[in-house]
């Protein structure tokens, strides 16, 4: 982990509110599922925004945002060359080594992000991956590369299957389940997970200040006490979270 | 060379720069980041003399140049702080401060006699945290209040006593006026602004308790207004907080009567501005020609 | 259609937003950059029974995301306002709020007098302004006198008054009960929070005064918690100011618990907000489908 | 005077911490010695800063501005095609029409902004300019096109003559001064107006938050009582500003 400052090499619109920004940050190890504290130098705003890895090729530090607010909206305008605080990798990361079996990535919206790093890195397992997006549908091909099968859906039906993702899901079909998107979605697999006894894994969207774990303004509830989102997580197994209490 | 060195109720600090309880932890997190033994001291995560698992909800909210937080005094209690928290804190080689915060006189007065045998250089007895119910707060709202417990714990302790003020106490002159009198060896002010926000999607309040404490640059010009009243109206040195986030920043505070400062949410925004404000602070006195920092501690 | 009209002290509001005082002047400097007709209301330029020149020195100061100001009450005085300067505001079709400051109890009874007389709609009390050394504020700290001012004010007023309150009160919410009891008819909140800018580079204060008021903003939070906790203590309307500069600024407000609300700082900022604050409040009723916006005020 | 959101035509550094930026602004009627107030879209300050008209030509509007501290540092960041919020023109400009006689133009610094447009429009008189630098020079064009004399002093001596400019006038030989600058220099030229009885001219610099003369807040001692620098000035005559209680 370190606090530098990266130039900005390119920072694209891809549809609709998506946004990629590729950022120098040579030779570190990231593992999937790590986070980023990112920072415009100027801007009217204070706290660092909490950005997953999107990809990472031990040259390019690539971020995949949505513009949702003051900060992801200054992000989206900044220009190749200009630098931008970053502090990270942060995290955990999901736990390559104690995933097993065949495995379920099941993403919604911007909730791909660090699915996408994951994805390439699971390499050894069997994958099928669900994507859900609301209308437009973006950043598929390194899930069709890597996985088994793909299955897109879209609310409006624009791409895909009409629907929520999660309609689609064979559950028994697997052993462990891996999430990240709307919270609701997310503790609809956490319940699934609970009720079938199929492993899951949770990438968690908590607000954040320090991003290091200093300041307990991200604790998440689970079976062993209050844990930290930016330190002990943001990946969190569905068994530890006690979901009915997460105000997420 | 310029002097940044100041002497605070009998303890040398290296430069007047120190991390704010709350927005630091008890400093490890930030070793990665920089070289903490260049600070003048950290303050501890607020702690309670038991075990608290903090507040539910939301805890984090941002504001313009501002924050609010209603962690509700998450922290491990007394004893662990004094078995394993403090001995990450001594090998930074630089002031320890322990942050204290109670419901009750008994926990404040518990507290203190424990870390009375501990290696901490000065308490700081919170009597401002405007988030848990029962409350640290009420015993910074009004000054006779506050003159109880600062007695009361003066008598038991055996460290240098600061008392942090809170923004909200009803008169900020005479709140301070009441710790000195109460034996107080030190103020640190503020503590974070009551405030609030709401959810209009939802039409609710953001935050579970409803009200929060409200830090950051935003508060900067009235946290240094409320330093400067009670130095005007006290002897005993004072710590200036709140909204600091550069060198000129601290040298406002410093002006205004502050000995030492306290770095909080700015941490967050660059976590090793402490850093900065340290070189500015003494680029800037080079650059007057100032020789001691003692020399501008409350000219204004 | 959306109902945006609100019904205060028996006044129709043709929607909940004002310019706040002192920063729209008396309405005509903003004739050129829009539908002046289009407020809910204006607030005067705070009045005193005599002119005055206001203060020496530096009167603006940004800050983070706020600013500073000591203008010091410059006004042409009650008498000029109800030969002149009300006949400018007459003419912008809405609702003219005057707001009186004093320094004595006289001043503020003669004051009301002249008004009495005038086509003001409401008189907004000013209790509570930073800027003037004998001080206005200095009947809004305590509550205590505070309610001897509006009862005196109460028993010669012919208009509804409106109390302003300062954020430096020692107790909004005792403040804001006393002033009901008093006889007030509605309150306004917040003024200016009393801070402080230090040139350090002079090694001396920004303001002739030392302190001044804060406002804009970075004040949002602490200024919303504050009418939040009127709100909870009275009966009485209650139009909400501080740092409001969108219209999910205002309708965390409403939410709150405000009838009204003022606009000041903002109009700095972007001198046509106050319409950009209407349109949005309109665009979210729609939207959510609430069809009069006195389902939501205080619905928090 | 309007409330407009303006397009910039170019925005490029000059020299040291001096840039000229080009606005989109048609046929409006500008008085030499206006002022807008200007303000960048983003970014974390909250009031506009005030501007001197540096020249317009019915299409475009020019303005020099030198970087002092945030918002003109926003400024430099600026680029083509980005909009500004502007709102003018605004204050009172030179009184064209009570200008006499030979005429002394006495600028220092950025000083020099309202000046340059302030020269084209004296065309009818007889002009000598003299304008002081620290050190390096800038915008010299207008002044030398319009003036029959132009006086250069630098600090540094780095050009024209070696130290204030204001050493090298011969007061005598004038009707009328006018001067923008420093606040030192332009209150020496208000006294030696007042002691020679010169009838002189300067465009102050006061803090302003409205511009418009609703705050109060750019308040200006004459002898005539308070006056408001943004709407009965910047511009005042000498005679009238009661100079010793200026805290400028
Ligand atoms: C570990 C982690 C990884 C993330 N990875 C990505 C990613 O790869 N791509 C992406 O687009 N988004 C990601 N997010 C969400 C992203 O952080 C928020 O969308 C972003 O902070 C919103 O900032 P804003 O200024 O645009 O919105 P605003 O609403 O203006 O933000 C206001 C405040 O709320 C916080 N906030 C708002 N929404 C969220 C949220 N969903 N989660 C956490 N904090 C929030 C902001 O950080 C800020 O402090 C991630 C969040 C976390 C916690
Ligand atoms: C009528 C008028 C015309 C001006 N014309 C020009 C011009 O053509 N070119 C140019 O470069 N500058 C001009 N100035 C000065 C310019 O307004 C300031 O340099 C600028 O506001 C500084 O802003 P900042 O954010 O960079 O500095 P900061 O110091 O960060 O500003 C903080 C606050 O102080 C105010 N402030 C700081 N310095 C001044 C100043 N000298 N005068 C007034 N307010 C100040 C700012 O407006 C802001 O509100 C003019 C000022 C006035 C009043
Ligand atoms: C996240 C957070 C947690 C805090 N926790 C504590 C605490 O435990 N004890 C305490 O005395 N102050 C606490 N504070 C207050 C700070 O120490 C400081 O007084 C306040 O934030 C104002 O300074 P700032 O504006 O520099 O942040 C906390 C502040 C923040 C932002
Ligand atoms: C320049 C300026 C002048 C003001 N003058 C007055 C005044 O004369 N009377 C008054 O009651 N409030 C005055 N105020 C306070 C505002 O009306 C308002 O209460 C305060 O600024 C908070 O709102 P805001 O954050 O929207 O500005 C003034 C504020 C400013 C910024
Ligand atoms: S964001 Fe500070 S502890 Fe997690
Ligand atoms: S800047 Fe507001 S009156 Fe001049």
């Amino acid at each position: 982990m370190e606090l530098t400052y990266s130039s900005i090499i390119q920072n694209k619109h891809i549809v609709e509110d998506i946004y990629e920004m590729h950022l120098e940050f040579e030779n570190k190890e990231i593992n999937p599922g790590q986070f980023f504290m990112v920072k415009s130098l100027e801007g009217s705003y204070l706290l660092p925004r909490p950005i997953s890895v999107y990809d990472y090729d031990g040259k390019i530090l690539k971020l995949l945002y949505k513009v949702v607010g003051k900060g992801t909206k200054i992000f989206s305008k900044l220009k190749t060359e200009e630098k931008v605080q970053i502090l990270g990798p942060l995290g955990n990361g999901f736990p390559l080594q104690d995933i097993k079996g065949k495995v379920a990535l099941i993403g919604g919206g911007i909730g791909i992000a660090p699915l996408n790093y994951l994805v390439k890195n699971l390499k050894a397992f069997e994958i099928d991956s669900y994507l859900g997006f609301r209308d437009k549908i973006y950043s598929l091909d390194k899930f069709e590369e890597f996985s088994q099968k793909l299955v897109i859906a879209t609310e409006t039906g624009n791409y895909g299957k009409k629907g929520f993702v999660t309609d689609f899901v064979n559950w028994e079909d697997y052993d462990t389940l891996i999430t990240c998107g709307p919270e609701v979605m997310m503790n609809k697999i956490i319940k699934i997970g609970k009720d079938k006894s199929i492993k899951t894994y949770a990438s968690l969207e908590k607000r954040m200040a320090c991003g290091i774990g200093a300041c307990l303004g991200c604790s998440v509830k689970t079976t062993s006490g209050i844990k930290r989102a930016c330190k002990e997580g943001p990946v969190f197994s569905g068994e530890e979270l006690v979901v009915e209490e997460q105000p997420w | 060379m310029v002097n940044l060195k100041v002497d605070f109720l009998g303890k040398e600090f290296k430069n007047p720069v120190l991390s704010a309880s709350g927005t630091f932890g008890f400093g490890e997190e930030y070793e990665d980041i920089f070289d903490i033994s260049r600070l003048g001291g950290i303050c501890s995560k607020g702690l309670t003399l038991n075990k608290k698992e903090g507040n539910e909800g939301i805890r984090i909210w941002e504001t313009p140049m501002g924050m609010m937080n209603s962690i509700g005094l998450q922290n491990p209690g007394v004893e662990s702080f004094i078995s394993r928290e403090i001995n990450i804190m001594k090998k930074f080689n630089t002031n320890i401060i322990a942050n204290l915060g109670g419901n009750t006189e008994e926990e404040y007065l518990k507290g203190i006699e424990l870390l009375n045998t501990s290696e901490v250089d000065i308490i700081e007895l919170n009597i401002s945290c405007p988030n848990v119910k029962e409350g640290g707060m009420a015993f910074g709202i009004k000054s006779k209040t506050a003159y109880d417990i600062v007695k009361k714990c003066k008598k038991v302790s055996k460290k240098p006593l600061m008392i942090k003020l809170s923004p909200n106490a009803e008169n900020i002159g005479e709140m301070a006026k009441a710790c000195e009198e109460a034996g107080g060896d030190a103020l640190s002010l503020v503590n974070t602004f009551s405030g609030m926000a709401v959810d209009i999607d939802k039409r609710s309040p953001v935050f579970n308790n409803i009200y929060a404490g409200v830090s950051g640059p935003a508060i900067k010009p009235i946290a240094l207004k409320m330093v400067h009243e009670a130095a005007q109206n006290v002897d005993i040195p004072i710590c200036g907080v709140g909204g600091i986030s550069s060198g000129r920043d601290a040298l406002e505070f410093i002006m205004a009567g502050a000995s030492l400062i306290q770095v909080g949410t700015a941490n967050f925004m660059k976590p090793d501005i402490c850093i900065d404000i340290i070189n500015e602070i003494e680029v800037f006195l080079i650059k007057e020609n100032i020789k001691d920092i003692k020399e501008i501690i409350g000219i204004v």
